[in-house]
């Protein structure tokens, strides 16, 4: 066990994974002697050497395509688009292929690849580098999307997903890189993908959130079990696509009250997803209306004013008496 | 000098330090672009230049002169079965077939190759049954699939976006030290993607095996190739990136075959991509969906026929004596019974199995997707429609 | 008045804007002399000359970007993308610049383009030819998305569109290309963007869909009127974002029971987006779960077994008289 | 010969007609791809060639050479004001400044220039105001749209996305039969993007009076020139794409004057776009948020420190009697003084107005915005924060 940052907890999981299987290869812009931007990759072409930890040309569409080559011929490859905003170069690539050469080729060809990429905002950096567009790759059929919240779950989540055989879109939330330290146990650990965790118990009201909103969330469920003395039962997706239907549909069966957190734009976002689900499934139990507080519909502010686009605990706050108290 | 641009550098550890790896002086001098070979070997008149004719046995060239056929009859098939309704849209290759066969003749079953959806010429030679490719066309999804057996990326429907992972095998290869290379194909369309500029250079920067043929037929549906790039010589791009380049006369399929192995040697030798652009003509429709009379002046059409890639190459035959009136007829009608056999076997295949749609997506359905299934499967019983 | 089919409604519509405005011009690949491989924009290279309608090279980032680069500076660019499926290709000029610019320049350069391109199945065509992604662009912040289902809608909607400031993404569905024929005005027509269809006014249960699926739920409507004396409101979006959430509303609000079709992917698709809406728009109001039939999250499949994917107009009946009879 | 290959176009019309248009035979000849120039004009010892002095008037010259002193001291404040948490993440532009200023000294007004984030040099001599240029890189919103009557793009943050939109214009101006141009900067690691080849290509096809400068200063954050490409000369891109090309120094600000010069002449007179790639070196950091100690020897940046573009000039201006130590004092004093005028205004400029981020996506907010809208604003109302 030692104590660690998600940035050192995910380095970690791509080390031991590299370390387990030399088919696990990585590329990414500056992953190599720089480390990466975040030096996520911190010393590991120096560990596994200039040919599994590649530096690439300035091309995410290249990255992601060439990637897409290798992992037919059986390697593992984990790549790095600095940050989310960048997939758009991608884009061709992921939808076309990546996303769909199994189903093309009827299993013949899997594609057991991982594009790694920070993503959200809250580190004041500039345009295109704050984007949650984790609805983009939920609609889109054949990939799966993970997002960790914490070190400990980041690198179980990671070192699964490199062992996965469908191609996973890992978005990292890069507001949570260096935000905390927690206890990550020396040896491999593994969560199942798919799997929606319940982070803590509740009756009165479902939370359900993901990522780096998983903090204000937190804090909100901790003010209003001592403050207000409402019970609420938080739920981490975890996994985004496929999604863990059947837990969000227990819980608010069983509260009756739902509200959604997460930074991405409201229309067509995941949150929508849920409520539309949950409509499907727990209509009959819902005594509220199911709320959202989501990213607006508007390009992610620049830094000076960002700190008022992210929903705060407060809000989530307010939002859970509110729905705690609608008849 | 005022102090303002007294870089740290340059203050601080003197100026008499200076690596050998940089410069301190611009170079000056032009830079020579250097030029490109137009490779020709067996010309229009079927006359060789025998210094370059490659080293292929008697059966091996008879085996290439039958491919070569053999893509011709299917081609034809398929636009008779198109147009009899029993075939989806279809891209013929009618001209192209030099440039098409010759490309895959010097791969080994470890190479592998990155068709377009022209290729089936040189597909049929991989290893792919024509009744699959039938399939292929026909709008099943068991047709997209490469055969067991066969190093294949399956056609790419979306322009271009195959050639990233193409080199991406190649890339592979050399991770797994193999010294084998990838042969892909792609259009003088496809050039204009950005994607295949990257790939270009993905190659030239790792030293992919991997053997870029360009198959520059003069026309992406409607657009000639003086409307799709300023430089016609589409050979220049690899130059570019630092790939060795050259222009082959496609309609040659002695020329073909040479650059396509020298190519594929170096590839495997270590060496790293080739780029080919390989000259020939889209003689017929762009698909079964296309009216070229629309757009050419079917006179731009005429001199091709002088280029045919087939006269040429049973002239060159016939002069080797391996080819005469009698066998070319023999081989003619071979090629017809082989086509229409596997269109008798394509006809007796099973009819689609709606059912399977949800199947492949991904390694394990997730449960989502399962109810989904079912609800598609409730959707098929309600309309009476059988499926597995 | 004339009988026009889609195709040529769409041709009208051109045709008249472009001799209204100089400054409205076109680009695509085979728009010219070939007229669009739907022949779309038949004649109109002739009628305005090749300076106005140009044949690009066959890069749709490029297409895309450059139009960017034409309406910043002052031109009125519609461009063709031969099929939805190939907008992937421009999808980081879409996000990163047309749907951008504006905000980024504090409105100093506003982009009038249309972005204009096939959607959907139904055609028999191969893979990549049938796809139905509008969510992407409806969850794209800075977008306008318009959708119409017959001739003299689409006509009045793309020559509104071509007028707008805003950068638009016009999906036809070519499903409905050329599958029958509407009288359509000789002089300009206009619709408003932004405005959903009250195609039929009804109590019982509101249907909401656009585009191809107009047809089948059309179908569906006169069904249950006749034979089973159920009396649906039928909209038609017709512009998918900015949403018409008032028109819904209302509707629902009045009904008390909803069923939305379409033929875009389930999951964050746009049915996720409308119920998600009416949860908190008419939630008391709501009698029964709000169904969708959509899309499934899998792959447009192989043009053999399209014909089962899409909806059809009797499991819409069922779905409504399921829905009217939930309790 | 067996009649399967006798396709319709050969059979039934004859083997005669042959339009001139098509040539019936492979030109076999090999293709000479030229050579690419390689400008200097005033060399590291502040040696000039004379028959290439581009005709600028001494007003003029001393201008330029104020305008690289003022880009020099803009980033020098900038780093202090970085550092003292004044300021954003910030990209400076050491030892590039000839390049950067150069390439927009023959522009017009009606000319348009599309920048780079390290192209501020070249933005302040355009017109933007420096406590504008402030505003932007700390991250305001105001600061990205360019000021009144500067016709500019706003910098491309997603590194190569605006060169397209920069042929764009070009093309527009074709469209309007204006005969100005545009000059579009981007990185040796930008050209890499696939974008910025389809850009190349549409520039060529449609002679868009483009200028693309490619400032290849060696570095793209951690990646060299030669791991970015397998052909270190950039400009062999343009000359692929059927664009001509130039080498340039781009430590020579006389050199990129003339290129750029004669470049935007070309354009505005039809004649199409031009290739510039400009040799120099990031002296500095890539970004205030990097370390290149981390992954470049700091040896080999000493010998640029030799070929300085102001040392060179300032040389080159002495000789010419435009410029003294005295006089070089009081530029460099003046511009000082400028940028601490250009940062105490922005120090005094008013805060970010939370309020105004929904205003400016739309030219009428949609109904469903302005409720987002009204939701924030309670959001602020409820923390207690002023807007507008
Ligand atoms: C990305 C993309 N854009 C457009 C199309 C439509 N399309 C199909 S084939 C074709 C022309 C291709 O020309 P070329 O690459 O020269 O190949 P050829 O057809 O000549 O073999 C076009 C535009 C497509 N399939 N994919
Ligand atoms: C599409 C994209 N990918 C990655 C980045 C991150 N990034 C910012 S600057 C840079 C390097 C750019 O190098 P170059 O084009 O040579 O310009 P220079 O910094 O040398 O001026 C990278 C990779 C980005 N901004 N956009
Ligand atoms: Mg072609
Ligand atoms: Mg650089």
């Amino acid at each position: 066990m030692s104590k660690l940052t998600m940035v050192e907890a995910l380095n970690l999981a791509m080390d031991q994974e590299m370390a387990r299987d030399e088919n696990v290869c990585m590329l990414g812009e500056d992953i190599g002697i720089n480390g990466g931007v975040f030096r996520t990759t911190k010393d590991l072409q120096k560990k596994h050497g200039e040919d599994r930890v590649m530096d690439t040309p300035l091309a995410e569409c290249g990255i992601v395509g060439a990637a897409i080559g290798m992992a037919i011929y059986g390697i593992r490859p984990v790549i790095e688009i600095q940050f989310s905003g960048f997939t758009m170069q991608a884009f061709d690539q992921i939808e076309q292929n990546m996303a769909r050469l199994r189903n093309r080729t009827q299993g013949k060809y899997t594609l057991p690849m991982v594009l790694r990429t920070p993503y959200g905002g809250g580190i004041r950096a500039v345009e295109h580098h704050s984007e949650s567009r984790e609805a983009y790759w939920a609609h889109t059929p054949g990939l799966k999307v993970v997002i960790p919240s914490s070190p400990r779950n980041a690198r179980a989540l990671l070192a699964a997903s490199i062992r996965e055989d469908d191609p996973i879109v890992f978005y990292e939330p890069k507001a949570v890189y260096r935000a905390f330290r927690e206890e990550v146990p020396d040896e491999p650990e593994l969560m199942e993908i798919g799997k929606a965790d319940i982070v803590r118990a509740g009756n009165d009201l479902t939370l359900i959130s993901y990522g780096a909103m998983m903090r204000p969330c937190k804090e909100a469920v901790e003010d209003l079990a001592e403050d207000h003395n409402i019970n609420v039962e938080l739920i981490d997706l975890l996994t985004i696509s496929p999604m863990d239907t059947e837990t969000l549909t227990r819980s608010v069966q069983k509260t009756g009250r739902c509200v959604i957190v997460h930074e991405g734009h409201r229309t067509c976002g995941i949150a929508s997803e849920i409520i539309a689900r949950l409509n499907e499934s727990a209509f009959e139990y819902l005594e509220a209306p199911i709320k959202r507080i989501t990213g607006f519909d508007i390009p992610f502010p620049y830094f000076q004013v960002e700190e008022h686009f992210l929903p705060e605990s407060e809000e989530i706050v307010n939002a859970i008496k509110e729905t705690r108290n609608w008849q | 000098m005022a102090s303002h641009h007294q870089d740290k550098t340059k203050s601080s550890a003197g100026d008499e330090v200076i690596p050998p790896s940089t410069p301190s002086e611009m170079n000056t001098s032009p830079i020579d672009l250097g030029h490109i070979e137009v490779m020709q070997i067996l010309n229009e008149h079927g006359e060789v230049d025998q210094g370059l004719e490659p080293s292929l046995s008697d059966e091996r060239l008879l085996e290439v002169y039958r491919a070569m056929i053999l893509a011709r009859t299917f081609d034809q098939r398929m636009l008779t079965m198109q147009r009899q309704g029993r075939m989806g849209t279809f891209a013929p290759n009618t001209g192209q077939e030099a440039c098409t066969v010759g490309q895959v003749v010097p791969l080994t079953k470890d190479d592998w190759y990155s068709p377009s959806y022209r290729s089936f010429g040189a597909q049929i030679m991989r290893g792919w049954p024509m009744e699959h490719l039938m399939r292929l066309w026909a709008g099943f999804h068991d047709g997209f699939p490469p055969p067991e057996n066969v190093n294949d990326l399956p056609f790419s429907i979306v322009i271009g976006s195959h050639v990233l992972p193409a080199v991406g095998l190649g890339m592979g290869m050399n991770y797994k030290k193999k010294n084998d290379c990838v042969v892909v194909n792609f259009g003088d369309g496809a050039s204009s993607q950005g994607a295949v500029s990257e790939a270009l250079n993905f190659a030239a920067v790792y030293k992919a095996p991997v053997v870029f043929v360009c198959e520059n037929n003069g026309w992406a549906i409607s657009t000639p190739t003086a409307k799709q790039t300023a430089n016609e010589v589409i050979a220049a791009r690899g130059v570019a990136y630092g790939i060795p380049s050259i222009r082959v006369d496609g309609n040659d399929i002695l020329a073909m075959v040479f650059a396509v192995d020298e190519a594929a040697k170096r590839a495997r030798n270590g060496d790293g991509p080739t780029f080919i652009e390989a000259i020939t003509y889209r003689m017929s429709l762009h698909t079964t969906a296309d009216d070229p009379t629309v757009y050419r002046d079917e006179q731009e059409v005429l001199p091709w026929g002088k280029r045919c890639p087939i006269t040429r190459f049973e002239i060159y035959l016939k002069n080797k004596n391996l080819l005469t009136n009698d066998s070319i007829q023999e081989i003619t009608e071979s090629c017809e019974q082989e086509v229409i056999a596997a269109r008798d076997k394509f006809y007796s295949m099973p009819s689609a199995n709606p059912g399977e749609i949800f199947d492949h997506l991904y390694e394990i359905m997730p449960e989502e997707l399962s109810r989904q299934r079912d609800e598609y499967r409730k959707r098929l019983d309600d309309k009476g429609v059988d499926y597995e």
